[in-house]
């Protein structure tokens, strides 16, 4: 299968594990990735809350780009960029006015066909492979998987899931041989933008999340949005100091767990980048014993 | 500052969005539900309802149109089909020109600082966007701690790499900062 | 050449206001034919009429057309003032100019262009238009109530009490519908089955009722006054004319754990059973799906694998080959009185308008329950014997927390409309809870108490300042469980605060939605319903027990939410509304029926293959001195609905439509 | 799209005849009135008693007369009140369908379409859709106004 990758700006930078363990597994689950050419930003949270046309037109200008380049549909792996080219072509699909507005400000012509996938909707489709190549398969670890907001909702934007019961993380994490908790706050907003500029609101919020998590069993959190991803594992020093939690609990991206799945090393997979240190974890589940971690960092 | 304006609020809101206030029945079922609700002074639905009744400088001024994390789970919940997280968005956006002071400054600093690297450079450069930040914001000591973490984990790109259709993306910035104001 | 009146009609405001009346009657006035054009406030009034009937007599009028409303609201009030100043009714027609048009319309230009356009329809049309006079039918002086909730046997009863005799048609074992599981009822708080139980003794035992349970319509041919309703009496197993109701099969039964429909599944029952002690009949049933015969039947087992009820049964009543079957019952008028089914919030929903609420975990925490489902275990006939205990583990619950408006006003989830009974039923349980747990807190979240009623609100009031229910205005945004609670995530817009409750029991007052196969029914009796499936009133003000079909009625939940008295009051409406249609011996029909021009006919009989009533017959046509020539169609004018399919599908056009001639139609289309 | 020419086409006001059934569509446009839901002026509503005794002369009719559309609406189809006159008129229409074209009628002009008696929206959208539709194909002429008006074909 080839699709089109649109990686966003943090998969080159805060995320980068996020991209190297999603190369790692496209290779062994025959999926070939064509990059879209020049993308920009999508403008994320900082454009739809202060312009909209401007929220529409940064991801409509990767959308034509794409478009040229032939590509049918595009791999957004990170959740907030695949919301926002997704409400860019929902709105201009929807909208006479704004596609009308739009093509004026891109200057050229523009048929919105391409589609944005996120990585919950592609590992979906090929999870009777990841069950197939699953050398390592996860058995007996409890991964709670958490969705966020921008990988389901609002739901005539995204869709491929249930905006409420969601059960894409949790089909794709069996495949790699884990079992998924029941827990309540899959749902819930981590906070998002806020980490910089209210760090507070995101302590607070991550610490529902992980405390939930925990209470249900969990021994690992599964994200697929470099957002989510530092607001909880980034700020757990935080939540720990201030808000009294007192487990530790690493957070996964997607594409990491089902690597370790196809018997990746976690150095390869980037599991090394993260704050809060996966390696017990890993022991206990056996995949460290396979390979070496790079890190040794707490 | 802020500038006489002859349509109602609710009117812009409506030529914005194409969304209609009076479609809120005022349930609460949004501000049962949002995140933020503990930390905002006005609820969604109180919000709205300020919307409803064209109380334009209150509103405007109100600082928690900014705490909105646009989660969308008030939209995807709506029984009514409303969707008072696009209708936030667009009240920010009047803000923005009818009331800049009265945002709040980190959150303002911080969406500055996003968009000039967008402009600058296409993409966001994540250093960057933190020295920024921190120089708008005024907040220059919090979470030096954890830059370092970031540099070791190789999670901090120090030089900013510029795309080929830069003159493109700032004639997108152009036209739609033209477009708001010709409104 | 003709002599044509033109009534153009103000409505008050209602058409004066877009539409130029005084230039539309100037206009048609000046078409040729037209000898009298006149505009007046109020056509429909007294004084109204009165213009009409002067005119038609001082001019000779041999037409008169009114430009007014719609001719589903007064065309019989015109042709009824027609008649009365001696001229035949059907020269009489309308012009739509309100609901086609002033009211669909804003510019004053268009709208007077438009309704001119209309009335040239009309005028040119009615100068073909010749003198009709009505049909008369006999009436089958019986009536098919189908639905024995209390809406259904209050219909019948009025009927049979009245006179005429009734075939009751319930597809449950037993009669007395949801009315009968209730425990008490607002606002008086009396037993439901108290007072219920003894009407459905008297439908049992009057002797102007046939009573056909566990019974469905399964065709219904003919028309007002002549129906032919052919009902499917499902197999029971069980030999009605032998069982004596004694109940030993019961006890032997060995699966006892089948959830109960009566109990909402709360409590348990055999494969053979009887709903409820009460019931009516006091007949068991079996249900073959459960039963361990049938299934091993089913699964081609040669051995019989069970038979104890047989076995006990004394009387030899029990039969297992029993098969399904068919009586037909000719009738006059039939009720339909099918009552509702309650919204489901799980995530399959049974029509695609639907969906559920994934908020709510779809229903799949074991103590949240619905309002049905309280109901039982408030009875003192229920699963607990009218204890309030949750089903999870049977704990008395300390807090419930109410939910109204479940499906009710959510467009999100495909119902816009209000339900009526919740904001009375969910006070009647936060009442109820707090007389049987003491201590216990109810919480109940609202979005507007609707309590319009005499005694209602005082009821509603009560709640609140007698039995300390909390009331929260607001909608609740999501729950799921939290150990042992159910979390509950509010909001209360009254205070501006968020409310976030750990409830032991949740109670959703869910909407209430027309019984499944309601569409297909309507299908059957050619009654319209809306998009919910709700059977449509002929007039939402003025008929509204009648459906748009001539001698089918409404009662109850079926038409629209609604409460025990008002499903009452409907009954009995519609039962009025029958005797009074029996009170004749003969019926008049409007005459707008298809002839036959038997010289021309080519005996193809196309017609007689399109005909949805059977109503053409095959004549033999013979000339004067009695030689036979061809055979021919002819119409049997009791039997045509008057659809005009058949003139449509005439090759050699000799069939024509009273009303709907060849020359009225082209007559109009000719003068766009 | 059609975008060309559109500037005299925008300004032309179509005459359009709606050929409905007594019992759902008819209730349905009364509903729209009830309801107050504004539409386009130009259909004007004939009434029968069921989309069965619509003879497909009446639609060419229309056209020779000046229509520039025409509108055919019934009950959904199991819904009939004669239960089932508006099958016969369904197949009926299926067979005229691909006639129409071959008269030189632009079939783009006849609209089908059911309307129930509760679909008061429906009805004001097929009025609104319709006369769009023909306002963008310009004025019918083929009987006597296509002689006046010679090359202004539109088929």
């Amino acid at each position: 299968m080839k699709i089109g990758y649109y990686p966003g700006c943090s998969l080159h930078a805060t995320a980068r594990e996020y991209e190297e363990s999603l190369k790692a597994i496209v290779s062994i689950l025959d999926i070939e990735l064509e990059e879209v050419r020049d993308w920009a930003c999508c403008g994320a949270t900082s454009a739809h809350a202060t312009n909209r046309f401007l929220s529409v037109a940064l991801p409509a200008r990767t959308l034509m780009l794409a478009e040229r380049q032939k590509l049918n549909r595009i791999l957004a792996p990170c959740a907030a960029c695949y919301n926002r080219l997704a409400s860019a072509h929902h709105a201009i699909s929807r909208d006479k006015k704004i596609a009308a507005r739009v093509q004026s400000i891109l200057g050229s012509d523009f048929d919105n066909s391409v589609g944005i996938v996120s990585i919950a909707e592609l590992l979906s489709e090929v999870t009777a492979t990841i069950r197939q190549k699953a050398k390592a398969p996860l058995t007996g670890l409890k991964v709670a998987c958490y969705y966020g907001c921008l990988l389901v909702r609002p739901p005539d934007v995204c869709g491929f899931d249930d905006a409420e019961a969601p059960n894409s993380l949790e089909s794709i994490v069996s495949a790699a041989g884990a079992t998924p908790v029941k827990w309540s706050m899959a749902l819930e907003c981590c906070g998002g933008g806020f980490s910089l500029s209210r760090t507070g609101s995101v302590v607070r919020l991550g610490r529902l999340i992980l405390q939930s998590a925990i209470d249900a069993g969990a021994q690992a959190i599964v994200v697929a949005c470099p957002m989510c991803h530092s607001n909880l594992d980034f700020r757990q020093n935080a939540m720990n100091e201030r808000g009294g939690i007192e487990k530790r609990m690493p957070i996964m991206f997607l594409s990491e767990l089902v690597g370790l799945s196809l018997g990746l090393s976690p150095a390869r997979l980037g599991l090394d980048r993260h704050f809060v240190n996966p390696s017990p974890l890993l022991e206990q589940i056996g995949a460290a014993k396979t390979a070496q971690t790079r890190g040794e960092n707490a | 500052m802020t500038k006489p304006s002859q349509q109602s609020l609710l009117d812009e809101i409506q030529e914005t969005t194409g969304l209609n206030a009076a479609h809120c029945y005022q349930c609460g079922k949004c501000s049962a539900g949002c995140p933020m609700a503990l930390e905002m002074e006005l609820r969604t639905h109180e919000i709205i309802r300020f919307l409803q009744l064209d109380l334009r400088e209150k509103l405007l001024t109100n600082e928690s149109l900014w705490m909105c994390l646009t989660c969308e789970t008030c939209t995807t919940r709506c029984p009514n089909e409303f969707d008072p997280a696009a209708v936030i968005d667009a009240l920010r956006g009047i803000a923005l020109k009818e009331h800049l002071d009265r945002v709040p400054r980190k959150i303002l600093a911080f969406h500055s600082a996003f968009l000039d690297q967008i402009r600058t450079h296409g993409r966001i450069f994540e250093f960057g966007l933190i020295a920024s930040y921190k120089l708008r914001s005024g907040a220059l000591f919090a979470d030096v701690a954890t830059a370092p973490g970031m540099l070791v984990r190789g999670k901090l790109a120090l030089a900013p790499r510029r795309i080929e259709g830069i003159d493109e993306v700032r004639r997108i910035f152009d036209k739609c900062v033209a477009g708001e104001e010709r409104q | 050449m003709s002599r044509i009146g033109v009534f153009i009609c103000h409505c008050g405001e209602n058409i004066g206001r877009t539409v130029d009346c005084a230039r539309v009657a100037q206009s048609l006035g000046e078409l040729p034919g037209v000898v009298h054009a006149i505009d007046y406030k109020y056509m429909c009034s007294d004084p109204g009429q009165a213009l009409i009937k002067q005119a038609i007599q001082e001019k000779h009028l041999d037409g008169v057309v009114v430009g007014a409303c719609s001719p589903h609201m007064h065309e019989k009030t015109f042709r009824k003032a027609a008649a009365a100043a001696g001229m035949n009714p059907f020269l009489c027609e309308m012009a739509n100019l309100r609901e086609h048009c002033s009211w669909i319309h804003e510019d004053r230009e268009n709208a007077t262009d438009k309704a001119i356009g209309l009335g040239r329809f009309i005028v040119e049309k009615i100068k073909y238009n010749h003198p009709l006079s009505p049909i008369f039918i006999p009436v089958e002086r019986r009536a098919l109530v189908i639905g024995a909730g209390i809406a259904g046997i209050q219909a019948a009863l009025d009927i049979a009490d009245g006179g005429c005799d009734v075939v009751l048609v319930e597809k449950e074992p037993s009669i007395g519908g949801h009315m009968s599981q209730l425990s008490e009822t607002f606002p008086t708080l009396d037993c439901s089955q108290c007072i219920l139980t003894p009407r459905m003794v008297e439908i049992a035992q009057h002797p102007r009722i046939k009573l056909l349970t566990y019974s469905e319509v399964e065709s219904v041919e003919g028309y007002i006054g002549n129906f032919q309703v052919k009902i499917r009496k499902k197999a029971r197993s069980i030999d009605d004319t032998l069982c004596n109701g004694c109940g030993e099969c019961q006890k032997n039964c060995p699966n006892s754990k089948i959830p109960s429909e009566f109990d909402q599944g709360l409590g348990k029952r055999t494969a053979i059973y009887v709903p409820f002690p009460q019931a009516v009949p006091n007949i068991p049933v079996i249900d073959r799906a459960n039963c361990a015969l049938f299934k091993g039947r089913a699964k081609g087992v040669k051995k019989v694998v069970c038979g104890k009820c047989a076995d006990v049964c004394g009387r030899k009543a029990i039969n297992y080959d029993q098969q399904d079957s068919f009586v037909t019952e000719n009738v006059g008028a039939i009720i339909v009185a099918t009552g509702y089914q309650l919204y489901s919030v799980g995530k399959k929903q049974d029509s695609e308008l639907l969906c559920g609420y994934g908020e709510y975990g779809y229903g799949d925490i074991p103590d949240v329950i619905d309002g049905l489902q309280f109901e039982r275990l408030a009875s003192a006939s229920g699963p607990t014997g009218g204890k309030i205990l949750r089903p999870s583990d049977h704990k008395e619950p300390k807090t419930v927390v109410f939910l109204q408006c479940i499906g009710s006003r959510d467009p999100a989830k495909g119902i816009e409309y209000c339900s009526k009974i919740c904001c009375m039923y969910v006070a009647k349980h936060a009442m109820l809870y707090h007389h049987k747990v003491h201590g216990g807190k109810a919480v109940v979240f609202y979005m507007d108490i609707r309590a319009g009623g005499k005694g209602y609100d005082e009821f509603v009031r009560r709640a609140i300042e007698e039995n300390h229910a909390l009331y929260l205005r607001g909608r609740v945004s999501r729950m799921y469980r939290n150990g042992d609670t159910i979390r509950v995530h509010g909001f209360d817009t009254l205070s501006g605060e968020p409310m976030v409750i750990d409830a032991d029991m949740v109670v959703l007052a869910t909407a209430m939605r027309p019984q499944p196969g309601i569409a297909s029914l309507a299908q059957k009796l050619s009654v319209s319903y809306d998009q919910h499936g709700f059977i449509n009133e002929a007039h939402p003000k003025l008929r509204p027990v009648e459906t748009n079909t001539a001698g089918v009625f409404v009662a109850g939940a079926c038409q629209a939410p609604r409460d025990i008295p008002d499903s009452v009051a409907m009954a009995s409406a519609a039962a009025s509304k029958v005797l009074g249609l029996f009170s004749k011996e003969l019926l008049e029909r409007e005459p707008l029926i298809a002839h036959v021009d038997t010289a021309t006919c080519a005996g193809c009989f196309h017609c007689e293959r399109v005909c949805p009533y059977g109503a053409i017959v095959r004549k033999e046509i013979k000339d004067g001195r009695g030689r036979f020539i061809k055979i021919a169609a002819e119409v049997n004018p009791g039997v045509c609905q008057g659809c005009g399919t058949c003139q449509a599908t005439c090759p050699s056009k000799s069939v024509e439509l009273e009303g709907f001639t060849d020359e009225q139609i082209y007559a109009a289309v000719n003068a766009l | 799209m059609s975008a060309t020419g559109s500037e005299t086409k925008a300004s032309f006001e179509p005459r359009i005849i709606a050929f409905v059934c007594n019992w759902c569509t008819y209730t349905g446009a009364d509903l729209a009135g009830t309801s107050r839901i504004n539409m386009a002026p130009n259909v004007r509503i004939i009434r029968l008693p069921c989309t069965g005794r619509i003879d497909t002369t009446f639609i060419i009719k229309a056209f020779e007369r000046g229509a520039d559309g025409v509108i055919v609406s019934g009950c959904h189809p199991a819904d009939c009140h004669y239960t089932a006159g508006n099958y016969h008129a369904r197949r009926r229409f299926a067979l005229f369908h691909d006639l129409i074209e071959f008269i030189g009628i632009d079939p783009r002009r006849v609209t089908f379409s059911w309307v129930s008696a509760s679909e008061g929206g429906k009805w004001a959208e097929i009025v609104n859709d319709a006369t769009e539709r023909v306002r963008s194909l310009g004025p019918f002429a083929m009987y006597p106004r296509q002689v006046a008006s010679s090359g202004e074909q539109h088929a």
